[in-house]
Parts: structure tokens; C-alpha cells; sequence
């Protein structure tokens, strides 16, 4: 598992899939080399008891690591993920009175993966319950570890192909872990990250020309 | 369009599985106990009616904290919001690499099986499981220490184990017997589909008879 | 008389029942051992000893039964001999007998004893008439003495033996269904780890925050309650 | 009467004596034998491993080659006289006589064993012997004659050390200015040191040092195969390596990624298994061209010292821009190549 950096490609069309077509052929150029699908699917439950504290639970799974549920909760203070066996996935009804899904909420990320050298590139487009919302670019460098050492390196690699939405400073979710072993577990926080953001803007998230990355 | 998208991902997966039942979240259980004086004839029998009696069985010692999971500030309304659910957090001292596990037992099942049946889940959870739970809301119930045996015959999976109350400062060689028994469990996982495993594990239980009594016990109806 | 006959005749059909049902079950075990050889199933092997062993049990138990004529008074007397082939008892001994002849029974249809055996016999006869009747009775008795003494050896013996293998044969206890119960309870509920002395601080080994243990003892009624209710209300039961 | 008959009692007695000395000196024989035995096989031994004799010293080998023959022989005749018996040449009293014979002869081995002790000391062993590892055990086989490894195997390290021996003196011959005199005679003089064949402490210590040399670079020193080193190493966060030693000398290098593991399924060092990552499979096989562009057989410390200061400088793999087109990536590769006399980071592609 190599450090994995996030990015929202705008998307000023709002199609998407003129928008992913573009990134598609551009990475063609690079050599890529496809290499099947992927799904980051995230659900979210929420408290249903009056009590004053609110606390979400993310149930996330990603099809890089098809066993593994990812648990998140936030407590609003600060966020623990709890890696799973997708048998966690039955453990949530019997907790439905504490926690409840709502459907509606339910935001995937789905496309395509691609390889190029020592770098994996998925290219997703974001819906949520059924309606495009945006298109999320993961890009992962295999042989690092730690974001500290290759950043500049995976900033002039998204360059390439992305040009200028890719923004010279960290993301802030690598800012606060820069020099920390990258897991599994930091890819899926950086989707729910995305996935909130996208939740709450009220506007396609492809229109804010900035994006949200910084 | 690009390509076409048809990844079917793991949720879906689990709900297609769980619709043909084949999801193996049945327990049969058979509880018993033994002296510790004569564990080591129920140990020699066991090894005679287990797999693999030529090697000495696996020992094991976990670590059990009990975690309940339910509303605390609401504690007068009845039902399942006020009982709350057990979850249980396990983790072998003695394979400190190893996953934790999660489990959720659910309560014995009414019905004439040859066996103690509940719902029963186990999910290798990563290690930072006690502060997710204490973050969702769960409070610590009870820990205790389990060391013992486990074997295995088929499906079936033996274990014989005592049982220690945590001692003050837990120190290793700090522990408080439970009592001077041995518990002796038979278990096996199945789907609701496939009961036929129940009569094994009754077999076995018939074949340890006058030195261990397995029976299905319901904790709920023992005395207060 | 009659009534004589017709209890050993009983007796008899007894005792060949017995014997009929422990030679189906050896064969049975044979069939078995040939069948299936080292990749048979050690439990159902014990179950064929098991069965076997109670059989002979109870046929040993049938020979001692106070009802039962003591055979050995009786005397066999062979009515036929027939070097001759003979289909009936062939059929009857399910052809492993093809005649009743001397290869067969060569002591039950013995008349005379062994040579040698009536020559030692006739040198004591002879030796007797030739002692002293004072004499003889006194190694009689001295022999008498031996004898008597080395009974209450074996005597004193067996009954120490007796005793030994009859606390033996008590079982000792194994398992106390007391003890199954507060397992039980403890690993359900949690009863009895509970109540316990208040940690000084946090577990060192699974990190919990330190005010999770005061709040601890407060969460142990409530749930306690429910159990006893849960009796009655089963969320989970299908 | 008295002195009479005292006089053949001391006699008697004397005789006795003797006698008691003879069996004494008799039981004794089987040890003196096997004592000799072994060391005259020790002796004949050792010349055969005298693999690269200096020239002055041959004639002293001759010589005590020559003793050792006489020294065999002798024993093959004391052998055979104790197995025998003495010839009867004089014979009157048969026991005074082997005794005699016996005493005489083990003088004669004892003086030739001394000889030839005093000529082995003048003898001056070449080298280090082979360090053979286990394989001398080998050694042991009662039965050589039906499996002669281990004297295929002394072969065969025999010829290796040979063909080294003369490797390394015609690359001085070769290295040095011909034009010059001096160069010449001062190699010549320096006395020749053998890469593959060096004692453990002395790799040790090498590696060691180099331990110390950098904070970020952490060497693990292990010899599973006996007596040849095999190193871990743990460059920061970066990458780590297996690099596998012959004595003194770098054999192979592997370079894998910081998350993959230096060692195999059953717990040993995996020297053989590439990298998943196309980096580190192109900075193993650069790192073996460095290891081999560094090697130098007169200099085998300072080479070594060399690759692993060559090695350190991929600290910055992802961190540092190519010198030639100043970007990180080339082909998608970070620059793989470190100069060797600057350690300056280039590209495949863009090597100077």
C-alpha cells in the first residue's frame, strides 16, 4: 500500500462522462495501462436517540480491499476508523437502535483503474443515490510509504495529466500525517472527507473551479 | 461513455449471501464443565475423539472485555434501546499479532434443536476496537481472562478452558480462578440452511459422557 | 422331573441365545475391522467392544443366576457317533461341522483316561496301599494346614483387592453441575467478574479511557435487571 | 643362607619389575600409536593446503616432506614389529628383546617427530586457512573412499583460491605503471590479501563501522550459510536491501521497497526474490552494476565502504529532482541512477 492522494476533478460540463472521457485519453497518452474497476461505496448512519451528542458512523468499503469493512466514526472531535471483517457489515442492524442508515445518503465512487509504472490511477465518478455528483481522481504511488517523501513527486505526476487543479500544497488531511506510514485506512478517511464534501455542497462541487483539495 | 461500469461491490455481495442464507451465523453450543482434578482425563479423551491426536492440543489465553452497547440516559423505556446488546472484544495475549475479535452472541433460540442455538457473529476487528466502541456510545461491562485448550474434530470446535477474574493491576500472575472447574465448550458454526451439524456435535457430547455433562444451557433461566 | 427338564431346557435356549447374539456382534466387529481396518472410526470401534463386553455380561450373569441348574452337574452323553457326514448338523452348526466324530470332541467322547495319565494313576494307587495309615493321616494333616493357610493369604488378599477396585469403580466426580452453572452465568452475563475490586487505573494491556471503570459499576444493576427480564422479551428469537 | 637366598629374591623381584614395565609400556603402546598416528596425518595434511608457497621456502618443504616420509615409515615398522613380534635374530629371552626393540623404536619415531616439528616451524603457512564452514565436518566421513567430496570439495576451494590469488596479483601487475620501476617492486612487496577467504571479525568489524557511518542507514549482519555474511539493510523509510558477502566481497545486491519483507515464508533471508516495484527492480539492478563498478581487489574495505555511501544516497530516491532535466519523473520513474564520485541523482535516461 503506497501513499494515496485524492483529488476532485472540476467539472464545468456537469456530464461527467465527457469530463472522464477527457482524463481517460489523457492517461492514455502516459502509457496507462487499464486494469479493470473499482467501487469505494460509503453508508451513513447516524444517532437516533435524543441525546445532545451527535455521532456519525461512515461504513465504507473499497474493492482494492474487498474483505475489509471500514467503520468511521465522528464524534464531531475527532475521527477513529475501525478496520473490519465485512462481517461487520451484519453487526449494524442489530445496532439500529442506536444507529439507523438513512438510504438517500448511500454515495459511491465507481470507474476505472489504471496502471502506469510504479503509480495506480482510479478515475470515479461520484454518485449519489443514483445522481451524478462529481468526478474523484485517486492517485497512488506504490513504492512510498510516507506522503513527506513524495509528494513533489505524485504533485508533478498528477500535473501531467490534471494540470493546473492540482494545488502545490498538501492536501490537509496528509498535511496532519506527512511523515506517518500510509494504511489502507488513510485512503478510505480521504474518501469520506471527499464524500462529505460533496454531500454538503449544495452545487455540483465541479463548478467551484477551486475544487475543495486545499 | 467511457466504460462500462459493473463493478459489483462488497456490499451487494453480502446481501446476496445473506438472502440464500449461506452466511455461517448459527452456533450450536454445548456447555459443560470439569474438575480441574481431572482435566487431564478429559483432555486424554478429547484428544482420542479429536483431529490431529497425534500432536498436543493448541493451547490458548485471551483476553475477554465485555462491552454493552444501549442508551444510557435513556434507561427507563423498555425494549432493546434500554437492553442493550453485548459485544464482546477478545484478543490472544499470547499471539500479540493477531487480529481482536468482535463478537456478538445473540440470545438462545426457542425451539426443540439438539443443541443450544443463537445467533452468533465474529469479525477480526483492528486493535483500536475498545476506543471505537467506548466512542460509539458502549460502556465496559466485564473483562476476564480465559486460558485453556482448543481442538478441533470436523467442523466441530472444542475448547476447554478456565476462567479468571481480572486481578488487581493485572499482573500476569495476578489472577483470581473463577472456580475450581474447567468449562468445556462444543461449538460449530453453520447457516440457517445446514442444521445436520447439531447431531454431530451430540455425538461427541454422548462420547464424553460421565466425565463431562454438555448440555444446552440458557444462562437466562439459571438462578438470579 | 419334568419340571427339572423343562427349567434346563429354558436354561439351555437362554444360553444359545446369548451365545447367537455374541457371535452376530463379533462378526459384526470383523466385518468392521475387515471393512474399514486402521481408517475405521475409533468411537464406533468402542461401541462395538462396549456392546460385546455387556453381552458376555449378561451371559456370564445368566450362568450365575440362581434359577439357572448348575451345568457342570450334568453329564453330556453322545448318543450318535457317525463318522459319516450328516447334513442336519451341518446345518445346524451352519457349516463348520460336517460330522460328529472323535476330530471334533475328542473329550467328550472320551471313555478311557490318557495312557500315561492311568499309569501315574496306578503308581499312587499303589503308593497309597504301601504308607503307613498313621503317617499318611498325619501329612494329611500337615497338608490340610498348608492348605488352610495359604486360603486366608488369598483371602485377606482379595478382599483388599476387592475394596481397592470398588472405590475404584465408585466414580469420582468430574464434574459438578454447580460449578457448569456459575461458568455459565459468568461467561453470559458476566456475573461474578463484575463485582470485583475497583482497578486502580486503566487495564495496561487494552487501552480504555479511566472513566469508563467508575461508570462501570453503575451499568452492572441495570443490566442485571434486564437479563431477568429478557426471560420474557426475545428481541433476537425467530 | 640368608644373603643366599635374598640375592635371587631381588633378582626375582627385578624381573618382575621389568616384566610390569614391559605390560605398562605395552598397554600404553595403543595410545602412543594413535597419538603419532594422528599427528603424522595432521603433518601430511597440512602441506597439501599450502596452496601458494613462497618461493624460498619450497626446499624446506622438500625437506620435511622428506622427514615426514621417514617419520611414516619408521611407524609402519614399529606397527609391524609389535603385530609380529620381534624377529627372532638373537633369540634368547623373547620378552627382554621386544621390549628392547619397542624402546629403541619409539625413539627413533621420537626423535623424527621433532625433527620434523622443528622444520614445520620453519615452514610459514601461506594464508588463512579455507574456511570451510559445516563442509568441514565433511571431514569426518570414516569412508572416504566411497564419496570423496570432501577432498573434491578441498579441490575444488583449492582452485578457487588459485584462480583469486592470481586474479588479484595480475591486477596489481596489470593496475600498476609498467613504465615505472618503483610501482612495480612496491606492489609486489605489499603482501597479498585475499577477498573471499577472510576471517569473520574482520567483516564484522567492516560492517560495523559502516553501521555507524550514517544515522538513517541501519545494517543487520547475519551469516545463516555459515561463514559468509549476509547484511539487511534498512535505509530510512525508503527501501531496504539484502546485499550478500563472499568473504570480503560484495556477491549480490537486492533492493526491495520499505513495506516488503527482507525475509521468506519460513523466517530466513530471502536473497533472491526481486522487488514488486519497477523502482527498486532498476535501482537492484544499478546498485549491482555500482557494486561491481566499485570493486577493486587490492582495496576490497574502501570498496565495500564505497558502495554502501553509494547505496545511502537513495535516502532521497523520492525526494530529489533529476541533475540533468530537473523533474522528478522520467517514464514515470523517479531518477534511479546516482553518479558514482558525486552520487549527483539522474535518470535512466538521462545519465551522463
Amino acid at each position: 500500500m503506497g501513499v494515496t492522494v485524492l483529488q476532485i476533478f472540476p467539472d464545468s460540463s456537469r456530464s461527467g462522462c465527457l469530463e472522464t472521457e477527457k482524463l481517460h485519453k489523457r492517461i492514455m497518452h502516459l502509457d496507462a495501462v487499464q486494469c479493470g474497476m473499482f467501487t469505494v461505496d460509503c453508508d451513513t448512519c447516524y444517532t437516533v436517540t435524543q441525546t445532545g451528542n451527535n455521532r456519525k458512523l461512515h461504513i465504507v468499503h473499497n474493492s482494492e480491499t474487498p474483505t475489509t469493512t471500514y467503520a468511521i466514526l465522528d464524534t464531531g472531535t475527532k475521527q477513529i476508523t475501525l478496520s473490519a471483517d465485512y462481517l461487520f457489515d451484519l453487526l449494524l442492524p442489530r445496532l439500529d437502535f442506536m444507529y439507523q442508515s438513512k438510504k438517500n445518503l448511500k454515495i459511491e465512487s465507481k470507474g476505472a483503474k489504471y496502471e502506469i509504472g510504479d503509480f495506480v490511477v482510479k478515475i470515479g465518478t461520484v454518485t449519489m443515490s443514483g445522481h451524478y455528483k462529481a468526478i474523484l481522481v485517486e492517485v497512488e504511488y506504490l513504492p512510498c510509504h510516507t506522503p513527506a517523501l513524495c509528494w513533489s513527486l505524485m504533485r508533478e505526476f498528477m500535473q501531467s495529466f490534471m494540470g493546473s487543479c492540482v494545488k502545490p500544497t498538501l492536501p490537509s488531511y496528509l498535511q496532519n500525517r506527512l511523515h506517518d506510514i500510509h494504511t489502507p485506512q488513510d485512503t478510505v478517511q480521504q474518501y469520506v472527507e471527499k464524500f462529505n464534501e460533496i454531500r454538503e455542497g449544495t452545487t455540483f462541487a465541479g463548478t467551484q473551479t477551486t475544487g475543495s483539495g486545499s | 461513455m467511457a466504460m462500462p461500469v459493473n463493478v459489483p461491490h462488497v456490499g451487494e455481495n453480502l446481501e446476496a449471501a445473506m438472502k440464500s442464507q449461506i452466511v455461517p451465523d448459527q452456533e450450536f453450543l454445548l456447555q459443560g464443565s470439569v474438575l480441574d482434578t481431572s482435566l487431564g482425563v478429559v483432555i486424554d479423551r478429547l484428544r482420542g475423539l479429536c483431529d490431529n491426536a497425534d500432536i498436543l492440543p493448541e493451547t490458548f489465553h485471551d483476553h475477554e472485555v465485555v462491552f454493552v452497547l444501549k442508551d444510557f440516559s435513556a434507561m427507563s423505556t423498555p425494549g432493546p434501546a434500554s437492553q442493550g446488546v453485548m459485544l464482546r472484544v477478545r484478543r490472544a495475549m499470547d499471539y500479540p499479532d493477531l487480529p481482536y475479535q468482535l463478537r456478538y452472541v445473540g440470545y438462545p433460540e426457542l425451539g426443540n434443536y439438539p443443541a443450544l442455538l443463537r445467533n452468533c457473529l465474529d469479525i477480526p476487528v483492528s486493535n483500536n476496537v475498545c476506543e471505537f466502541l467506548t466512542e460509539l456510545g458502549a460502556k465496559l461491562d466485564h473483562e476476564f481472562i480465559a486460558k485453556g485448550f482448543i481442538m478441533k474434530k470436523g467442523r466441530i470446535k472444542v475448547t476447554v478452558f478456565k476462567m479468571y477474574k481480572m486481578g488487581i493491576g493485572m499482573a500476569k500472575d495476578n489472577l483470581e480462578q473463577m472456580t475450581m472447574s474447567h468449562m468445556v465448550e462444543l461449538s460449530v458454526l453453520t447457516t440457517k440452511t445446514d442444521m445436520s451439524v447439531a447431531e454431530d456435535l451430540r455425538a461427541l457430547a454422548d462420547q464424553l459422557k460421565p466425565l463431562v455433562q454438555l448440555e444446552r444451557i440458557d444462562y437466562r433461566r439459571l438462578g438470579p | 422331573m419334568q419340571r427339572e427338564e423343562r427349567v434346563m431346557d429354558a436354561t439351555l435356549d437362554a444360553v444359545l441365545q446369548r451365545v447367537v447374539d455374541i457371535k452376530g456382534s463379533l462378526q459384526e466387529l470383523l466385518v468392521k475391522i475387515e471393512r474399514e481396518g486402521e481408517q475405521g472410526d475409533w468411537p464406533s470401534y468402542l461401541n462395538s467392544f462396549s456392546v460385546i463386553s455387556a453381552q458376555i455380561y449378561t451371559l456370564m450373569k445368566l450362568l450365575k443366576n440362581e434359577k439357572t441348574p448348575i451345568l457342570r452337574n450334568y453329564l453330556t452323553l453322545p448318543l450318535q457317533l457317525n463318522a459319516e457326514s450328516d447334513e442336519k448338523l451341518l446345518v445346524a452348526t451352519e457349516g463348520r461341522v460336517p460330522s460328529f466324530s472323535h476330530d471334533f470332541v475328542p473329550n467328550m467322547l472320551r471313555t478311557k483316561p490318557e495312557p500315561d495319565m492311568e499309569q501315574k494313576h496306578q503308581a499312587l494307587e499303589a503308593k497309597m496301599a504301601q504308607v503307613n495309615s498313621d503317617t499318611a493321616q498325619k501329612q494329611i494333616n500337615i497338608h490340610n494346614r498348608v492348605v488352610k493357610h495359604v486360603m486366608d493369604l488369598v483371602n485377606t488378599a482379595r478382599e483388599e483387592w476387592e475394596t481397592e477396585t470398588a472405590a475404584r469403580t465408585s466414580q469420582p466426580q468430574t464434574c459438578s453441575l454447580n460449578e457448569t452453572q456459575i461458568l455459565v452465568a459468568a461467561l453470559g452475563t458476566g456475573k461474578g467478574f463484575k463485582i470485583r475490586a475497583q482497578p486502580p487505573g486503566p487495564s495496561p494491556t487494552i487501552q480504555q479511557p479511566p472513566p469508563q471503570i467508575s461508570t462501570a459499576s453503575k451499568a452492572v444493576s441495570a443490566v442485571k435487571t434486564n437479563i431477568k427480564a429478557a426471560t420474557s422479551i426475545h428481541p433476537y428469537s425467530r | 643362607m640368608c644373603e643366599e637366598k635374598g640375592k635371587p629374591s631381588i633378582q626375582y623381584t627385578r624381573c618382575r619389575y621389568e616384566e610390569r614395565r614391559a605390560k605398562a609400556a605395552f598397554k600404553c603402546v595403543p595410545v602412543l600409536v594413535f597419538t603419532v598416528a594422528r599427528n603424522v596425518l595432521k603433518f601430511s595434511r597440512a602441506p597439501s593446503r599450502m596452496a601458494a608457497p613462497e618461493g624460498s621456502s619450497v626446499e624446506v618443504l622438500t625437506v620435511s616432506l622428506n622427514t615426514l616420509r621417514s617419520l611414516r615409515s619408521t611407524v609402519t615398522q614399529f606397527l609391524k614389529t609389535l603385530a609380529e613380534g620381534p624377529k627372532y635374530e638373537n633369540n634368547q629371552d623373547g620378552e627382554g628383546d621386544l621390549l628392547e626393540v619397542t624402546t629403541k623404536a619409539m625413539g627413533e619415531i621420537r626423535n623424527k617427530l621433532r625433527e620434523l616439528e622443528t622444520q614445520m616451524a620453519g615452514l610459514t603457512p601461506s594464508s588463512v586457512p579455507v574456511n570451510l564452514g559445516n563442509t568441514g565436518l565433511l571431514s569426518l566421513d570414516p569412508s572416504p573412499d566411497k564419496l570423496p567430496q570432501y577432498y573434491q570439495l578441498l579441490d575444488c576451494y583449492t582452485y578457487m583460491e588459485k584462480v583469486h590469488s592470481y586474479s588479484t596479483t595480475l591486477h596489481s601487475v596489470l593496475s600498476a605503471n609498467n613504465l615505472k620501476r618503483s610501482a612495480l617492486s612496491a606492489k609486489r612487496r605489499r603482501p597479498i590479501q585475499l577477498n573471499h577467504n577472510v576471517p569473520q571479525q574482520q567483516v564484522d568489524m567492516l560492517i560495523q563501522g559502516i553501521n555507524q557511518m550514517f544515522q538513517d542507514m541501519n545494517l543487520t549482519l547475519s551469516r545463516p550459510f555459515g561463514n559468509n555474511a549476509v547484511v539487511q539493510v534498512a535505509l530510512g523509510r525508503v527501501l531496504k536491501a539484502v546485499v550478500t558477502f563472499k568473504g570480503i566481497l560484495i556477491e549480490w545486491v537486492v533492493v526491495r521497497a520499505h513495506n516488503e519483507s527482507l525475509l521468506d515464508e519460513d523466517g530466513k533471508v530471502d536473497l533472491y526474490t526481486p522487488s514488486q516495484y519497477k523502482v527498486f527492480q532498476k535501482v537492484t539492478d544499478n546498485a549491482n552494476a555500482a557494486m561491481l563498478n566499485f570493486c577493486s581487489p587490492g582495496f576490497s574495505d574502501l570498496s565495500v565502504r564505497s558502495f554502501f555511501t553509494w547505496l545511502h544516497s537513495f535516502v532521497s530516491l523520492f525526494t530529489d529532482v533529476c541533475k540533468k532535466c530537473n523533474y522528478h519523473l522520467h517514464n514515470h520513474m523517479p531518477p534511479t541512477w546516482r553518479e558514482f564520485r558525486t552520487l549527483d541523482p539522474f535518470h535512466e535516461e538521462c545519465k551522463p
